[in-house]
């Protein structure tokens, strides 16, 4: 592999990601699945480092999903995510940070397609002040919150008590970094990076001390992919695709996985314990998975915040072990305690796969 | 005549006896083997023959004119014919004339064997019988017809052209040493019986030679030495006999009863074949008649080296052998002993094993016959069905001359083969798969029976064949396009045109010398423009090149042979080739240059509807 | 008489050193005139200088360049020149150079030939990235040298050529053939083939073009002789496995299935785009550029040769791609074309 | 014990040529040196007299057994009726009726092998 080779098409995918000023455009998924990550992403952004993150209650999903699963036309997801526009324009602001991939695909996609054919903004305009009387200005910067966390990655590796390296060797933690296929698949210049290889992640993995791994089938989908998952008849083909994945990384031994969407933790997460019990088959070190991160999760970890409130017990595979490797105390009992210190329960372990 | 020796024995007979002896065990031994080899049933048959008066004298005459007197090679070449029968019947004669000698002066030395091969040492004239005389006269005549032989046997190895053919058999070392001792054998008999003659009585040959010797080196001692040198001459000739091609003497005796008897080919290497290999007396007219022989490369793949081949056992070159023939049959039809030799190849072929077998159960009749004829087909006598077959669905004009033909005579027929159909079989038989062939032939059968006509009409002599010969189409007439277009002619049924063309008619190997069809091609053909012959023709007409027979030639190996046989059509300058094969016009097609058109085009373009 | 004379002796500039322009000077030479090679590189030959053997013959590259080069002794060559404008004075051109030089020419052959397409750019093959990636020029220049990081250290055993790289691809850029890539590619083949007998070949194309003299014959021998296996199927993306080597996907569009395979080496045939250095010079002379990206001709049946502007003609790969036969008689046709335009 | 959630992992249909097992064809190969030149043409398969039955195509049984696949090569070899069309039409001159025949002699099935 040729270093100077990868800069070179890094330098080739710069986008403009402005400083401050966000509108930020929440994931049905990650709001269920890993409400913290979100949660995270704000006071890290508006604690931390001080930036103006607007969270509207009104805007819905940006009708993605359904999209991608073929139950809404694209005139309505264009309607829907004209209304997120709207709200953004009422709420005083030019740019658009989806927590999604999805959300970001599609509102790419969408500007996209509005560029190329402008009578259907104009359609989609009309069709919003007929059911909602509202009206929208083109976002200047649309920005996946990823992005904008790849900005902050070096404030935030100033600010890190941790670094993503073997306490015990010293060597940096092998990560492998995981991109949701929407983010730069289909418009590799929306993304930091372009699309081959895009160092979105891996720029936050290299800033806060960890090294990225090169497997082969790095580019591969996570075997989510909306009807591969949502269509029961097909699942055995989702789950394929991420055993192809995880059969791919594991001669690399990777320590952890991040990533930037929200259907593909969760896949990466749960299909390890569905692999396991399925074939026997574990990816981890001693029976253990391998731990699968938002990078907000991640950002929260090297910055010290407790485990337990990054919703870490959330995941299926334990990352006790990654914990421990990294330095990072935590209280395994306060593991599955809720807020309100109120014993949440703790849920049945799995056969083959280690969990804790 | 009178005992010279009173003890009637001299040491030089021993080679003799010994030589004698291991042939005739050798001979028995190898008999008792055919016969153990031949199933339970042909065993039977055969030695019921012989109980067959009608067999029994075919039996005899045949050896009498197959291997005495070689009446083929006559008719081949007069020269060659009479080399061959002045040896073998001046040799069969010399030892016919020794024992009657033996029988009408010395009876009682009749028992000892080598009295009428070594007659005139053992005995002394005396006074001179008119008898005596004329056997003397008759064993000088028989001697000089056979030292001729020995002559033009010596000039065909060097001028072989002269005898008719353009190349012979490259002999063994084996042979080479059977072939001199052979030579030998004559010249040694005339000194010995020269160096006797003054005591023994001798002719024309034998007395002035006689003289000679004496008057040159006028003492007896060269007599014994003679004597001796005669009999290890016989000596080596009988001892290496079952190891050259001379085998063929013994065996094709054995092959002419089994013949007769009606065996046939069951195995490739055992029986009836086994026989036939060693009936092989290498003689090589089979090279010139082999189509390959036209690349010198290939003349080492003709039947007579097959033959030897097999009786090395040298399994490599067998199969290679067996593999590129092109089965076009014409060395069979010029083998003077009538080795089958197409079939034995197929029979070899069969004997391979495969590690993956054809299998056609998931083909079945019903839909077929279906799609070829309708529903509810009612039989109806006079009705055609027409088969094109494989080969001519790559050569459309021929099944689209076929029924415009048909048409023009009212012919009613169904078209079996339209949307294509199975292949007919032959080449899996020709590729020594009969299980496999006979799976596809039941299928066809199938179809066959439920078309409800009661002729089957085929272009193809290749399938031509194989219908008429494997399948049981009781009660179908099959017929090739040459011999049904024939008949609607002379029916009157469809009107032909006299044209200008001036076309010569290539015999099809699988029609041909196949079927047996040469005349009603030519018959049409005639009416239909001036019929030429190209240079070998008929039974030595020369295969296309392009047939199926073999498994290995390539295309590009191919090219020579096509060429050559259309020199050969063409030495008469015809317009038009013409044939009656889907193969051949392909194959022709490709390289002629004139017009090649299948007999039943040329019967399209020159004929009319009769009103 | 002497009028006639002093108009024979006129300078023509050629821009472009390459095979095209050494041979129109060298045909403009014997006609009398004055040819005048402006090459921007610090050599003559262009391309062709670089490469190894050529099909179909594999005549040596080198050879034949030096044979043009000594051809053309009686020339004016600039090397390291690039032209810095150019005026039209009534039936002439006044054209400065940049080494301080101003000719005035009544006729200007553009042979500034083909660049080669940027292989970077198809970054899922990982030119630049993975140390086993090279394209067809890398190659023949190995070929000549012997010298590459990217062979020779680790053994090599399995080696793979993906046609058609920045050739009919819109989103490269380039929507023709590069016509000449086939044949290159099974030349390389069977080349490397010759260098490292043991190795499996494989070579990943879309469709054979393999349109010239002899050359199908080149294929049939890669295949017999060489036993090099062809994969209808475009390489979808190229990955790098743990020992370091190639690990190929592509769809095996025969089979219709997905194929990969893991490789020891790359080679990348790069097609052939219009000199952006000579698109540049072209715009500056008011030339057209024709819908594929190479300069517009006159006609592109009859008058390849011609620009659509008096007295600036074409000759070689600056029109499209070209095989060296074919541009070597373009430049003869080229000098002729001009001869004829002066003496109208 | 493997649990089971009603769907399973779905094998991989992609060819991995470096894993599979090309041994008949180097074995065919070397008895037929021409079954390399075959450039898929297809006119063997459009001629075929068996692929009306069974979808027997030359070409794609020398690609089968240049991709390991060698049962589904054998499945569609087991129709051929050796009629030899496709040697009359094969631009290349490859004589595929014996390609055939030595491919059904190597397959190393010790049962059909009676």
């Amino acid at each position: 592999m040729i270093y100077q080779g990868k800069q070179k098409i890094w330098s080739d995918y710069q986008k403009e990601i402005p400083a401050d000023h966000w509108f930020y455009a929440r994931s049905c998924i990650r709001q269920n699945f890993f409400p913290a990550s979100e949660t995270h992403f704000l006071k890290i952004g508006r604690e931390l480092l001080g930036k103006d993150i607007c969270d509207n209650e009104h805007h819905t999903t940006c009708g993605g999903i359904s999209y991608h699963s073929d139950t809404i036309p694209q005139e309505t997801a264009m309607t829907i995510v004209a209304r997120q526009f709207a709200i953004m324009t009422e709420c005083g602001y030019k740019n658009i940070a989806p927590s999604c991939i999805t959300s970001f695909g599609n509102y790419t996609e969408i500007l996209e397609t509005w560029r190329e054919f402008p009578e259907l903004e104009a359609k989609v305009r009309e069709m919003l002040w007929k059911s909602c009387r509202k009206e929208f200005e083109i976002p200047e910067h649309v920005a996946h919150t990823s992005d904008i966390m790849y900005t902050w990655r070096n404030e935030i590796a100033e600010k890190a008590k941790f670094r993503l390296i073997n306490k015990e060797t010293g060597e940096p933690l092998r990560v492998v970094e995981h991109i949701g296929c929407h983010y730069s698949k289909m418009f590799p210049h929306k993304g930091v990076g372009g699309a081959e290889y895009p160092c979105v992640l891996s720029g936050m993995v290299n800033s806060w001390g960890g090294q990225v791994i090169d497997y082969p089938e790095r580019r591969h989908c996570c075997g989510f992919g909306f009807r591969q998952y949502l269509v029961k008849a097909n699942r055995g083909y989702s789950i394929s695709n991420t055993h192809k994945k995880f059969e791919s990384m594991e001669p690399y031994k990777p320590d952890m996985i991040i990533t930037n969407c929200p259907g593909c933790p969760y896949f990466l997460d749960r299909w390890q314990y569905v692999i396991a019990e399925m074939e026997g088959r574990t990816y981890g070190e001693n029976g253990f998975g391998i731990p699968v991160f938002t990078y907000e999760e991640v950002a929260g970890l090297v910055l010290g915040y407790d485990p337990w409130d990054l919703g870490l017990q959330l995941h299926q595979v334990a990352v006790e072990p990654l914990l421990d490797k990294i330095g990072i105390e935590y209280d395994p009992k306060a593991k599955y305690l809720g807020l309100n210190e109120k014993d949440i329960m703790k849920p049945g372990l799995p056969e083959n796969l280690r969990c804790f | 005549m009178t005992d010279r020796i009173p003890a009637g024995f001299h040491p030089f007979v021993i080679p003799f006896l010994v030589g004698m002896g291991f042939v005739l065990l050798y001979c028995l031994y190898g008999f008792i083997r055919i016969m153990c080899q031949l199933s339970h049933k042909d065993r039977r048959k055969f030695f019921l023959s012989f109980l067959n008066p009608k067999i029994l004298w075919k039996d005899i005459k045949d050896i009498f004119l197959n291997c005495l007197i070689h009446v083929k090679l006559w008719k081949r070449n007069k020269l060659l014919g009479f080399m061959h029968s002045s040896i073998a019947f001046g040799w069969f004669m010399l030892i016919v004339l020794g024992h009657l000698e033996v029988i009408c002066f010395l009876p009682g030395r009749l028992r000892t064997f080598y009295y009428p091969i070594f007659f005139n040492f053992f005995v002394a004239e005396d006074n001179a019988t008119i008898g005596g005389q004329v056997f003397f006269f008759l064993m000088d005549f028989f001697l000089a017809l056979v030292l001729c032989g020995i002559i033009l046997a010596i000039i065909k190895r060097v001028h072989s052209l002269i005898f008719g053919m353009r190349r012979t058999t490259r002999l063994s070392l084996l042979d080479r040493v059977g072939l001199y001792s052979l030579w030998a054998i004559f010249p040694l008999r005339l000194l010995a019986e020269g160096f006797t003659a003054h005591i023994s009585g001798g002719s024309f040959l034998t007395i002035p030679l006689n003289w000679i010797a004496r008057a040159f080196l006028g003492n007896e001692l060269n007599m014994v030495p003679t004597w001796w040198a005669y009999s290890i001459a016989l000596c080596v000739f009988m001892c290496v006999l079952p190891f050259t091609r001379y085998m063929h003497i013994p065996a094709e005796m054995l092959l002419i009863p089994m013949r007769n008897a009606g065996l046939k080919i069951k195995h490739a290497r055992k029986g009836y074949a086994k026989v036939m290999v060693y009936s092989c007396p290498s003689c090589g007219v089979c090279i010139d008649a082999c189509p390959m022989s036209v690349k010198k490369a290939n003349t080492r793949d003709t039947t007579v080296y097959l033959n030897r081949q097999i009786r090395r056992g040298n399994e490599k070159r067998i199969e290679e052998i067996s593999d590129k023939c092109l089965l076009c049959g014409k060395c069979s039809e010029l083998c003077q002993i009538g080795i089958e030799a197409p079939k034995i190849r197929i029979a070899q072929r069969a004997r391979r094993k495969y590690g993956l077998n054809q299998n056609y159960s998931n083909i079945s009749v019903g839909p077929l016959a279906e799609k070829a004829f309708g529903h509810n087909v009612e039989a109806k006598p006079g009705k055609v069905l027409y088969f094109a077959g494989c080969m001519t669905q790559l050569t459309p004009r021929i099944s689209q001359a076929m029924e415009s033909v048909l048409q023009k005579a009212g012919v009613e027929y169904s078209y079996m083969d339209k949307d294509g159909g199975l292949c007919c079989g032959r080449p899996m038989l020709m590729a020594g798969r009969p299980d496999q062939a006979r799976q596809i032939i039941d299928k066809n059968t199938g179809i066959i029976r439920s078309s409800g006509c009661d002729t089957l009409l085929l272009s193809c002599p290749i399938c031509y064949k194989i219908f008429k010969e494997k399948y049981h189409l009781e009660g179908i007439r099959v017929v090739h396009h040459s011999e049904f277009i024939k008949e609607l002619v002379d029916q009157r049924r469809l009107s032909v045109r006299f044209g200008k063309d001036v076309i010569v008619y290539h015999d099809p190997c699988e029609l041909g010398r196949g079927s047996g069809i040469y005349e009603q091609p030519r018959e049409l053909l005639a009416a239909l423009g001036t019929l030429v012959e190209a240079e070998k023709t008929g039974k030595e007409s020369i295969c296309c090149g392009g047939s199926l027979g073999s498994l290995t030639l390539g295309f590009a190996q191919r090219e020579d042979l096509t060429k050559n046989a259309l020199r050969n059509l063409t030495v008469n300058l015809p317009s038009k080739i013409a044939t009656a094969c889907p193969l051949c016009l392909a194959s022709f097609s490709r390289y002629s240059d004139r017009p090649v058109e299948d007999i039943a085009e040329i019967v399209d373009q020159r004929s009319t509807k009769v009103d | 008489m002497l009028l006639e004379l002093k108009i024979m002796k006129d300078s023509i500039v050629i821009i472009g050193g390459g095979i095209a322009g050494l041979e129109a000077a060298k045909q403009l030479l014997t006609l009398g005139y004055t040819p005048i090679i402006v090459e921007k590189s610090d050599h003559l030959g262009g391309h062709v200088a670089g490469w190894n053997r050529l099909f179909p013959d594999m005549a040596p590259a080198q050879e034949i360049v030096a044979k043009m080069i000594k051809d053309v002794e009686g020339a004016n060559i600039f090397l390291e020149t690039e032209i810095i404008s150019s005026n039209k004075l009534g039936n002439t051109y006044i054209v400065n150079l940049s080494n301080g030089v101003t000719i005035r020419t009544k006729a200007i052959l553009i042979a500034t030939g083909f660049e080669l397409f940027d292989a970077h750019k198809k970054e899922e093959y990982g030119y630049g990235i993975y140390n086993q990636v090279m394209t067809n020029q890398d190659l023949e220049k190995w070929f000549n040298t012997s010298v590459d990081s990217r062979i020779g250290g680790k053994e090599i055993r399995k080696i793979g050529f993906v046609h058609c790289v920045g050739s009919r691809d819109v989103k490269a850029g380039n929507s023709q053939c590069s016509k000449v890539c086939c044949v290159t590619a099974i030349k390389q083949a069977i080349e490397m083939k010759q260098e490292f007998p043991d190795a499996e070949i494989y070579c990943f194309y879309m469709d054979l073009r393999l349109f010239g003299k002899k050359y199908e014959d080149f294929y049939i021998n890669a295949q017999k002789d060489y036993g090099i296996h062809f994969i209808r199927g475009r390489v979808s993306e190229v990955s790098e496995n743990i020992e370091g080597r190639l690990l190929v996907k592509a769809e095996d569009t025969l089979s219709g299935k997905p194929l990969k395979v893991t490789l020891d080496l790359l080679v990348l045939m790069a097609g052939m785009v219009c000199n952006q250095d000579g698109s540049k010079m072209a715009s500056m002379l008011r030339l057209e550029t024709d819908s594929d990206g190479f300069l517009r001709s006159k006609d592109n049946v009859c008058n390849i040769v011609e620009s659509n502007r008096h007295g600036i003609f074409y000759a070689g790969a600056c029109t499209g791609t070209k095989t060296v036969p074919e541009t070597i008689s373009e430049a003869r046709a080229a000098a002729l074309m001009i001869h004829n335009y002066i003496n109208e | 014990m493997a649990m089971n959630f009603g769907f399973k992992l779905c094998p991989s249909s992609a060819l991995n040529l470096d894993k599979i097992d090309t041994s008949l064809y180097d074995k065919l190969v070397e008895m037929e040196p021409d079954a390399r030149i075959c450039m898929a043409c297809g006119s063997c398969s459009a001629t075929c007299t068996a692929s009306q039955f069974s979808g027997m195509s030359v070409r794609k049984v020398l690609l089968d057994i240049q991709r390991g696949k060698e049962k589904e090569a054998a499945a569609m070899l087991r129709n051929c009726m050796l009629c030899g069309k496709c040697t009359m039409v094969c631009p290349r001159g490859i004589n595929t009726r014996h390609l055939i025949l030595s491919l059904c002699r190597i397959y190393d099935n010790k049962e059909e092998q009676k």
